[in-house]
This record gives structure tokens, C-alpha cells and sequence, in this order.
């Protein structure tokens, strides 16, 4: 499905260079390290748990290598590892979330551009339309992205989003991954009609329904859309079908729901293969090249795992001190009476 | 007007009364009373103060923006933001859709933005399809992301019940705001109080709830623009309304002008009584109660809301803890009962009318121990 | 638009005859008698209040008589007044609501197939889903009526609906009255895109959107969408556009937001004259059956006012009594104070 | 394990304990032991009492129906429902979309078709997408329709924090619930409570919000499905777990555990406390509250819920209205802190911990008037 008008889309226009795609190709591979690492994490004991996005690579690194951060916003779900990643998120501070550390994660939202992990299912798309409204009202050019899943799509916010963004002309991208799963719920018993895409035209919005897998149909589509919203044309609505080919968390066990043959099948090929396969068909990269970047890919898994483990429990007192901008009596006298109570032990 | 109920109740025979509190009730002290001559005081209705109010923040605050419900071309079914789309123009009041989860979660875009967004839910009970974005979002965005994206949102719900409304248009929902962690709640209860609680509210980097008592929206009082409490200070904390030394009368929104008639009834009977607007429902003003309670060693607290789990359970458990030595008798709490807000007449049964409060008191006064 | 396939509707397929159209029109004009004299009650203090629904007696009173009440269930909001009129409702029950006597109305819902009067917008959207998932459980062939404005369909609510009804294939019925107001907001402010039918698409559900001030569309097209439904295909979605030619509701004042001349435009041709000219025309009907059916809405209206001005107060116990089915100590123990001191008194 | 907190504190020195209370403390009176003995009782986790219950009620009751997300196929994912689906069809037993509110005015359709629901929300932080549906329709339906249309919807919500969970996977809408008029609220603090009070609950013909504290899911106790209640009757009312003759521990769901550890602690430095584990947080089993305390003259009540507002007040206030006169000290509560629940370590700190309840044991047991 494309029904986006085929309009100007500014500087990003135009076929990605080779130099791109083997950019791309990097950040796949450090993404795919750093998320496969990630459960191994929590199989040693250094983080809790995870929420891996394996086979989501080229829907996330292709979307968010879209994104301009001197001038858009991003909003994540709890699964948007490979968009941080892109976007140059600080990643120890990003996967201090999945330590526990914090729940929004220690990075910056404010100077890295991307709101802090949201787990409340659909609980950010609202925010990027608000935050899309506020360029208009300044006149500004900065376009929200906004990312969620086939399972989200059937919360009422989603729809209230999409209205409102689409009443409003508001610069929204809504960037759905539907990798065919909400957990233990197949799409077909989610997402009525079978396309969230479909939706689109229900509220007078382009849609463009894309291989997910695809990471230059990605990048592209995701280009396409930014400037269509750029231009004050309103929102765009991007469906990546992709597959998520691990446990919805490590705390899942898919077994209970789907087969290995069926898992298989749904997966299709592999989006960091494909690149894979385009680089070498087009001469854009040689072997050496991929031993380089799953050589830096690992480089940096370590040393994200090294942040990581070094990081300690963040003090008590910040439970208080970061409710408020302005605290109040109450308040304080709660944290004098935690500090004199666990002082005392 | 008599008072039955109160007549024969002797508080004066409680020797340990304590002999030091002042005897003012007569005096009537009312928070806006002392600049009552100034001549920048005028008279106005709680509408008419609330619109004062939001006029001058959208003019001083060029990051404000308003918007709802019917908020812009209509002025909002009780013209709070009358006239104001036509002076500050739709980009600054707007009229939205009709989702009052869109309109919080958008609330929260906005204030990520740098924008103070002044949203207003229409009426109380439209505020539950709202509640994940307030609790789970506005609630918690400052803490989440660790103090970098300040919440600075005024939401405002006109609030309570008394003026014969359909269903879900008399809801009081402070318990459920006051328990909420990253929220502040605030409530006036008068033209004076809303000007300056609102405008107050409207400044705050972090979200408030302000819950206005539809029910006096029409009420006309003096508001003093310069004044905003006696104090001299910002309008914090709780404000006594009328001192007196037998009971203290706890009550916020349209109940507080409920508690001043009631303590005016019974004056009659020689029963001095003291009515604190507790004005903030969270954070609360511990000190103010403790403060009166001291002095009165009775308190009854008033409010609209069903009795369980209501903020009244909290200010009696509050006045308990830090008045226990001094209290006469458990504090008393004269609330809604524990039903769906009832249509037409059974409003007048269901909201604490004088007779209840009175009876209240009663049961406090009369309290024996043993 | 008309998405629904052209299947066999059952018993009521085939043109209505002229009886059943003299039959609506003395329905039409009972509903406008008694909604236009509703006004008059509260201006003359019988009422507090009342949400007129001039101008929607065809998009009422048409659905309304597809209705079969012996299997099929009606969720109705605050201003199906018409509905409940050509369903046989208790009519001094149903208009109680507006004397405040009883929020949901006096009228026995269970008995009349119509739920109780809704004051949530979009409130009672998904109670229709559940009950007609519970035909499917059943095996039963009841439909599921669901009236919602246009100012409604912006809420979340009602995409859960439509999603969890298509996903479900639940025998639903979706019937908006676009009138072209949510209060003060023009449906172009309101409805991205314009249409709530258009909306249906991306659900995978049909929809019709048809002329709601011509009653025998909207006989015809609810009868198609029931039969639909009944056999088993799943929820359909009509959007019958019209138009709120008077207030919001008694406390409304529409001259703040919209002009005497829009509102002419806006209105169109009297649903009511409009079939008053086709009855003429095909000669089903004459003056003097005209005056007939007035002069029985007059009656009817006058039995109904003596019964509104009749009704007391519910009794203060009704409050403690009715909220639960097994009440509980602390409940009874208000209810003993209550009685205390309103005696007392 | 040492108590240093307790160390010298005094509870004999008072001179007005009640010489005629039970000093059991010793022998330990859970509710359940009495039946230990007998054949029918199996040991099993809550996890297991939860699923058998629900198993039953399915064989029991045609028009029970169980659903929500993830409910089915995988049996939730706590596996409360696993294989019940299989067992039972998934028509009894089903998957929905992934919307709560979706999930909740479904379950009003079906209760007016004459159906029993058993919803579940999956997690407690996402019951407020619903809250709009429980308390507008659920709550009120009953009212609304004069009774001609209950809504008997068991709402299963895996409650309360310290598994160490994500954002908004650890809340506690005790204080909610119970606020609003027309929901029954309760929660079971083991095995043996829950299968009995989850069998009782969706055998009612109201709406019971269910809290299930899923950090006891895993822990096992004895289940005798023979006996309900040591009063023979329904698990009604609240339920003494331990005896205790100078301080009552009044407390709810996973703290339940904990106020038997701190007890047990307590005892060591002969303090003997009464443990009240609440289980009904709507209707509040009063009686239960002042027969203990009128014993025992000091109360802790102890919830994870934030303070403010929260239904540690509205327990206190019942104490305090019903023993004013015999009570020592105020109450005292030991509850979360007013901020949202925290991530990973900081749960511990935020989740009342046995030093904690044990400070506020030992601020009541030293309270000197004056
Ligand atoms: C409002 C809400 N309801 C339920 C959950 C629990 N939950 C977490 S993830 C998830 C499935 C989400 O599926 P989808 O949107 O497709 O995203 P994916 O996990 O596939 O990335 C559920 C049910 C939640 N976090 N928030
Ligand atoms: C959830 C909710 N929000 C707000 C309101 C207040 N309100 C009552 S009717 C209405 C407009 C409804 O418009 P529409 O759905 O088009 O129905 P109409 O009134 O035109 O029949 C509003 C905003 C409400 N009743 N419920
Ligand atoms: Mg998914
Ligand atoms: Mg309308």
C-alpha cells in the first residue's frame, strides 16, 4: 500500500549512496551485537530482563537513520534499541533501563532527541502528536516520530492520535512495526482487517505499508513521509511488516504459543543478511569490511557491557528529589524520615 | 434561620477549653476581608475571576495555551475561557476533538515542547478516560525523565456536585488526584481564591490539578487583584475563613461556603467555630490543620465526595497524628455516602447540607469519653 | 459509500409498504411532538433540562424500527429519545432522565431491549460488542444496536469497538448520527478525513453511509446492516448523515457558534415534510390521516407530560438500596445515619 | 535474625494493657492451621489456588468466561489461566486485543447478556486505560439500571510491586477501588485466601475487584478447599492471622507475609502483636478493626500505596472513630512514599521493609502523651 504522494522531499531525496548503506550495514550489525549480547546479559546475571528486537533491525535502524536530530523528535516503546542506537543515544545510559537502574533510562531525552522508554503500551503516540503541535504553533519544521506495535495499534490512544494529529495537520510520523506478535497474540487476532496501514484512510492520511525487512525500503519510505510532514502537509502513517523472531521479553517463552516451523516461516530472510547480500551484489562491500564492523560491533558491546556493570543503585534521595520541579513539605519530610530510618540500620 | 440540632449543645462547659484561644468569631475574619476598602478590589463571580485569571496568563506567558472541549469558539460550557479565543487568537485557545485522553496526551507533547499547557476536561466525571495519560504520563514525565521534561500542565476540571446535572456531571475525584505521586491538586473557594489560585497554579513548573466548584461559579465576592493572601505571599497552604475556638470546620470547593453558614448558625447557639479552607489537597497543609486543631481540639471535615477512602479520611488521620495529646473527641467527617452520585432531588440528600454538618458537630461536641 | 455486500436480509427484505411508511410517519411525528414540547416543558419549569434531537426523527425513528425486540439489544446515548419512542418504550419512564428523576430513566431496560439512557459520550459502544459476543457464546441470533455521534467517534472507546467487533466477528450494528455538531464543534473540527463511515474500511468491516433525513433509507439501509450482522458476517457500521437543527440541549446557546443561515444550510429539506411529500405523492396517505396522526402525538404528548409532572422524587433509600445486589454492613450503616437524621429534621 | 529496632522497648511497662486478652502469640493461630490435619489440604502455590479456583468456577458456572491478554493460548503471563483454554474451549476461555477498556466494556456487554466475566488486566499499571469503563459502567450499572442489570465482573488485576518489574508493573489501586461506590475490592495474602476468596468473589452477583499479589505468586501454602473460613461460613471480613495482645498490624495482600515476619521478630523482644490481614479493602470489616485494637489499644497499618490518600488513612480513621478512648497512640502508618514506584533496587527502599514497620511499631509502642 502507498499512498503517499510522490512530492518533494527536500535534501533527503535521492538513492542512498554506497557509503550510506554500508552505514546502514554497520549499525545493523552493532544493533543485532549489542540486542543478541543483551540476553546474554540476562542469562549471566547482569541485567534482569529484556526486551529483544531481533529480526527488527533494518525497521529500526532504517527509521530512525531518517531522523534529523538537530530538528525532530523521536518517541520509543520499551523495544526502540536499534532507533536509540541509530540516533546516537548514549547506549549505556539507554540499556540502564533494562539494568533497572531507571525507568525512563539515565540518557538525556532532551539533548538526544528521543522521550524516555515509555512501557505503557501506545502510552507515547499522544506525546509525539502534542509535541508536533507545538511546531506548528512556533512555526518550527521539526517533525515527531513516533513508534508502536501491531498490538498497540487496538488501544483507543492510537486512534485519538491519529485523529487528532490528522485534524490538526500535525507533523507526526506514526511508525508501526508490526512484527506479528503482541506477546502470545497473533496478528490476525489483533489487528481487525489485518493492516494497521488500512487504517490511514479512515482519517484522510497517507499510509505507505512496507517490507519492514527491507532496510533501504525503510530509510526511503521513512524520508518520504518526514518530508511530506515537513512540508505541512500533515501526518504519514508507516507500517514495516517485520517478524519478531525472539521472546516477546526474557521472561517469555514462545514455545507456549508458536512452533519453530512456524516461527521459521513467518521470520522470512534475515534484514541483516539481505544487506548483506545488496552490498556484495553491488560491490559496495567486501568481507573484510563485515569482519570490521561485527569487529566494532563486538568493541562496543564491550564497553557498553563494561558502563553497564559499573553502574550502581542510583541513591535513595532521587525517589524525592525527582518527583517535582518545586518539592513540597510533604515530601520532605517523607525523604527526612526514609534517610533517618535506613541511616539508622 | 434556627438551629435545632445545635441548641443545648454546651461547649463552654468543657473545662479545659483552652482559655488563650481568641475570641474572634464574632469578627468574622475572612481571608479577603482586611483590603475589602482598597480600591483595586472588585467584585466578581468565580467565573468571571477564573477568566481574569487565564486572560493574564496567556497575555504574560507567551507559551501558554489553552484548549478542549468547546473551550474556544463557545468560551466552554461554563465560560471559563469566554472571549479569549477572539482576543489571543486559535493558536493559543483552541477547540479539539472530543477525547479527553488526546486532549492529556497531547497536554504532554506539548509540555515536552516547552509550551504550559492549560487544558480543561470538561466536566469531572469526562477526567476518567483521561486518568492513564494524567497518572501513568503527566503524573510522572518530570521523574521519568529525571527531571529534564518538567510537566507544567494546569489541567482544570470543573468539579463537584449541587447544580442538578446528568450523570458523571457532579463527580468529586480529589482522593483519587491526591494520592497520584507527581501531581499537585488545588481547589478555591471563592471569586478571590480562583483568581489567585489559578493564576498561581498556571505558573507552576509542575502539573496541578484544579478542581473548580461549578456550583459557585456564579457566586459573586471581592477580589483583590494585588492581595493575593493575607500573608503577603504566594497563595499556599491552607486559609482559615473564620476563626473560632470550639471546633475546627474543614472543607475545600463549595463546601467551604457551606462551613461559613453553618458556623454563622451556630454562633447562635454560642458554638464558635472555626472554618480552614484547606485550598491545597495535596500537598496538604499539615501545619495549618495542626495549627487549629490545637486551638479548637474538635474538627469535623467536610466534603462532596463518598465517604471511603476519601481525602477526609486522610486530613482526619493527619489532625489525629499531630493532635492526638489535645483532641476531645475523634475528628468527624460529614461526606457524600458511598453511592453513584444520585440525579435531581437526591442531590440535596446526597452532598453534606447544614443539617448534617451540624448534626456532625453534635456528635463531636457531645463526645464523651468512656 | 456503500461497502455492504447486497446478501439476503431475512423476513424484512422487500419495500416497505404503505402502511409501514404511514406507520413511520406517525411515529415521526409523535417524536417530533413530544421532542418539541420537551422544550417547552423546561422553559416552563416541568423539566431541567432536555437534549433535543430535532431534526434526527428519520435517523431515529428508521433505525429504531429495524429493531426486532424479541432477540435484539439497543445501546442508546442521551438523545435517542426517537428510538426509544418506535421501540414501544415506556415513554414517561424513558423521559423521567430529563426530570432528573433517575439517571438511566424509570424505563425497565432489561424488558424493553433498550439499555439504559448513556451520559458517557461513546460510553456504551463496547457494551454492544460484549452482548452481541455473548450471542456468538450462545449461538443466539440477536444483533447489537450501538448509537454514537460524530463528536463521539473521536473517542478511543469506539476504535476498541470496531476492533474487538471485526476481530470478533460480533454481531454489531454501529449506527452514527453525524449532525454535523459535538456541541460547538463542526464535524470538519472533529472527524479527520469527514467521514466515521470511512473509517469502517481499515477495520475490514462494510459501512453505509446514507441520507439520514430520507427515513426510508434508513429503514432499508439498518434492515440490510441487521440482516448482515444476523447471519453471522460480522459488525457493520452505518453513518446516517443529518443534521442538530436545535440546540445542544436546553442550556445550550447555538447563536454563539453558528448562524441562522448556516444553520438553514445546514439543515436541509424536514426529514418529517419530506416523507409527508412522498406519502402524498404516492398517494398513501391524505390530509385528513395527516391531522389523524398530530392530533395523536398531541395526545400522546399531553399523557406523557401528566405522567412526568406526576412522578415525585425517588425515595432517598433508592441511593443506599440499588448499589449493590447484596449491600454491605458499612453501605447499610449509611443508610441507618442518612435515615436518622433526614427524620430528625 | 536480631531486632534491634524493638530492643528495649517496653510493651509490659503499660500498665493499662488489657490483662484479659489471649496471649497466644505464641501458638501462632494462623487461619488455616487449625485444618492442617485434615486429608482434603494440599500445599500449593498461589500461582495453583488461583488457576484450581478458576478451573472450578468454569466447571461450575456455564456463563463464566474468562479473557483478556495473553489469557488464553498462553495462560497469562503469570500462567494464572494456563491451560484452561485447552480444558475449557476458547469460548469459555479467550484472547482479546490488546485494549483494557476494550477488555472492561466488554465485559459490561456480556454481564447484560447474563453472563459472569473474569477479565484480567494484565498487569495492575494498566487498569487505568479502563478506569473510564469500572467506575462510569461497571460501578454503576446496577445503580443506573435499579438493579435490573448487575454486573457480576470478578476483575483479576496481578497487584502490588517487588518482583522488580518494569515501569508501571508494580502499583497498588487499593485506594482507588475502594473510593469508588459500587465496586468490592479484595485481596488474598496466600494460597489457601486465594482460592477461597477468588472462588467466592466470582460466584457474586457484584463487581469484585480482585488484587492478586503477584510477588506471592510463587510462594505455597496449605489449601484446604473444604474450609473456607475458621468461622465455617464465607471469607467475609477481615481475618486474624497471628494473635497479639499489644499492638495490632493491620495489613493487605503481600505485606500480610511481612507483618508475620515482623511479628514473629517482635516476639523475640516479647512484644506480641496481632496481625490483621484485612483481606476485604471494600467493605473494611469495621468490627474486625475496633475488636482488635480495643485489645491490643495501637494500631500500624502498613500498605505499599503512597501515604497520601492512600487506604492506610481511611483504615486509621476507622481505628480511631471506633477506639478513640482505649487507643495509646495514634496510628501509625507504614506505607510507600508519595513518589512513583520505583525501578530495581529502589523498590526496596520504597516498599515497606521490616526495619520500617518496625520503626512504626516502636514510635506507637513509645508514644507518651504530652
Ligand atoms: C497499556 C498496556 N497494556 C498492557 C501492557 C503489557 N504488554 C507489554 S508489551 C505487550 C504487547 C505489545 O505488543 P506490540 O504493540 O505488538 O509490541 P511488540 O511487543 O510486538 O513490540 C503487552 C500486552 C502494557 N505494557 N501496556
Ligand atoms: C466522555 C465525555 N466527554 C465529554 C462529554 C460532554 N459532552 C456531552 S455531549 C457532547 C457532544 C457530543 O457530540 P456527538 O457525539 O456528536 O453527539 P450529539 O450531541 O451531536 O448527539 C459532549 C462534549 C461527555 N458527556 N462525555
Ligand atoms: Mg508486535
Ligand atoms: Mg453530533
Amino acid at each position: 500500500m502507498d499512498t503517499l504522494p510522490l512530492a518533494v522531499t527536500g535534501d533527503d531525496a535521492g538513492p542512498l549512496t554506497p557509503a550510506q548503506l554500508r552505514e546502514l550495514y554497520s549499525l545493523m550489525v552493532a544493533v543485532r551485537h549489542l540486542d543478541t549480547s543483551a540476553i546474554a546479559w540476562q542469562r549471566q546475571g547482569i541485567i534482569p530482563g529484556y526486551a529483544p528486537e531481533l529480526g527488527q533491525e533494518a525497521a529500526q535502524v532504517g527509521s530512525g537513520y531518517a531522523v534529523d536530530t538537530t530538528r525532530d523528535f523521536v518517541f520509543p516503546t520499551y523495544r526502540e534499541m536499534g532507533v536509540a542506537r541509530t540516533m546516537g543515544v548514549d547506549m549505556v545510559g539507554y540499556m540502564s533501563t533494562h539494568k533497572a537502574t531507571w525507568h525512563g533510562g539515565l540518557y538525556d531525552p532532551v539533548e538526544s532527541r528521543l522521550a524516555p522508554i515509555q512501557a505503557v503500551v501506545a502510552g507515547s503516540v499522544l506525546h509525539a502528536v502534542g509535541w508536533a503541535h507545538g511546531q506548528t504553533l512556533e512555526q518550527k519544521d521539526g517533525v515527531a516520530l513516533t513508534y508502536f506495535g501491531d498490538g498497540a495499534s487496538s488501544q483507543g490512544d492510537v486512534h485519538e492520535a491519529m485523529n487528532f494529529a490528522a485534524v490538526m495537520k500535525a507533523p507526526v510520523v506514526f511508525f508501526v512495526q508490526n512484527n506479528g506478535w503482541a506477546i502470545s497474540v497473533p496478528t490476525d487476532r489483533q489487528v481487525a482487517g489485518g493492516s494497521v496501514a488500512a487504517r490511514a484512510a479512515g482519517y484522510g492520511m497517507p499510509a505507505l505499508q512496507i517490507d519492514g525487512n527491507d532496510v533501504v525500503a525503510v530509510v526511503e519510505a521513512t524520508r518520504r513521509a518526514f518530508g511530506h510532514a515537513r512540508s505541512g502537509n500533515g501526518p504519514v502513517l508507516i507500517e514495516a511488516m517485520t517478524y519478531r523472531r525472539g521472546p516477546h521479553s526474557t521472561s517469555d517463552d514462545p514455545g507456549r504459543y508458536r512452533s519453530l516451523d512456524e516461527e521459521r516461516d513467518g521470520a522470512g530472510a534475515d534484514p541483516l543478511e539481505r544487506l548483506k547480500q545488496r552490498l556484495l551484489a553491488d560491490g559496495a562491500a567486501d568481507e573484510a569490511f563485515f569482519a570490521d564492523a561485527l569487529a566494532a560491533a563486538k568493541a562496543e558491546e564491550e564497553q557498553i557491557r563494561t558502563g553497564i556493570q559499573a553502574l550502581g543503585s542510583r541513591p535513595g534521595t532521587e525517589m524525592f528529589d525527582l518527583v517535582f520541579q518545586e518539592t513540597t513539605p510533604a515530601l520532605q519530610a517523607q525523604a527526612a524520615n526514609w534517610r533517618e530510618e535506613s541511616e539508622h540500620v | 434561620m434556627s438551629n435545632s440540632i445545635l441548641e443545648g449543645v454546651d461547649a463552654e462547659g468543657d473545662s479545659t477549653a483552652d482559655s488563650t484561644a481568641d475570641s474572634t468569631a464574632d469578627s468574622t475574619v475572612k481571608g479577603t476581608a482586611k483590603n475589602a476598602e482598597s480600591p483595586a478590589t472588585t467584585v466578581m463571580s468565580m467565573q468571571q475571576a477564573l477568566n481574569r485569571a487565564l486572560d493574564e496568563v496567556l497575555a504574560e506567558n507567551p507559551k501558554a495555551v489553552i484548549f478542549g472541549e468547546d473551550c474556544g469558539r463557545l468560551g466552554g460550557v461554563f465560560r471559563i475561557t469566554d472571549g479569549l479565543q477572539a482576543k489571543h487568537g486559535t493558536q493559543r485557545v483552541f477547540d479539539t476533538p472530543l477525547a479527553e485522553s488526546g486532549i492529556l496526551g497531547m497536554s504532554v507533547g506539548l509540555a515536552m515542547a516547552g509550551f504550559h499547557p492549560i487544558p480543561e476536561v470538561q466536566f469531572d466525571g469526562f477526567a476518567y478516560p483521561a486518568i492513564n495519560q494524567i497518572v501513568c504520563q503527566i503524573a510522572r514525565m518530570n521523574y521519568r525523565s529525571r527531571g529534564t521534561m518538567p510537566m507544567p500542565i494546569t489541567l482544570r476540571v470543573p468539579s463537584f456536585g449541587g447544580i442538578r446535572a446528568p450523570e458523571h456531571h457532579g463527580e468529586s475525584l480529589e482522593a483519587l488526584f491526591a494520592h497520584v505521586p507527581g501531581l499537585k491538586v488545588v481547589s478555591p473557594s471563592n471569586p478571590h481564591e480562583a483568581y489567585h489560585l489559578l493564576k498561581y497554579a498556571a505558573t507552576r513548573p509542575d502539573p496541578v490539578i484544579f478542581m473548580e466548584p461549578k456550583s459557585r461559579y456564579w457566586q459573586k465576592g471581592e477580589v483583590d487583584p494585588g492581595n493575593a493572601d493575607p500573608s503577603g505571599g504566594a497563595p499556599e497552604g491552607a486559609k482559615v475563613m473564620r476563626e473560632g475556638r470550639h471546633l475546627t470546620l474543614v472543607a475545600w470547593g463549595a463546601m467551604v461556603a457551606r462551613c461559613l453558614q453553618v458556623a454563622e448558625l451556630a454562633a447562635e447557639d454560642g458554638i464558635e467555630i472555626e472554618v480552614l479552607d484547606l485550598r491545597w489537597l495535596k500537598p496538604i497543609d499539615t501545619a495549618a490543620l495542626a495549627a487549629s486543631v490545637r486551638k479548637t481540639r474538635r474538627a469535623v471535615v467536610v466534603h462532596e465526595a463518598p465517604l471511603t477512602s476519601g481525602l477526609g479520611a486522610e486530613v482526619a488521620q493527619l489532625i489525629t497524628q499531630s493532635c492526638f495529646d489535645t483532641l476531645k473527641a475523634p475528628v468527624e467527617r460529614v461526606t457524600g455516602f458511598d453511592v453513584p452520585y444520585p440525579s435531581g432531588d437526591l442531590e440535596d440528600e446526597y452532598i453534606p447540607n447544614i443539617d448534617r454538618i451540624l448534626f456532625g458537630i453534635q456528635r463531636v461536641l457531645e463526645y464523651k469519653r468512656g
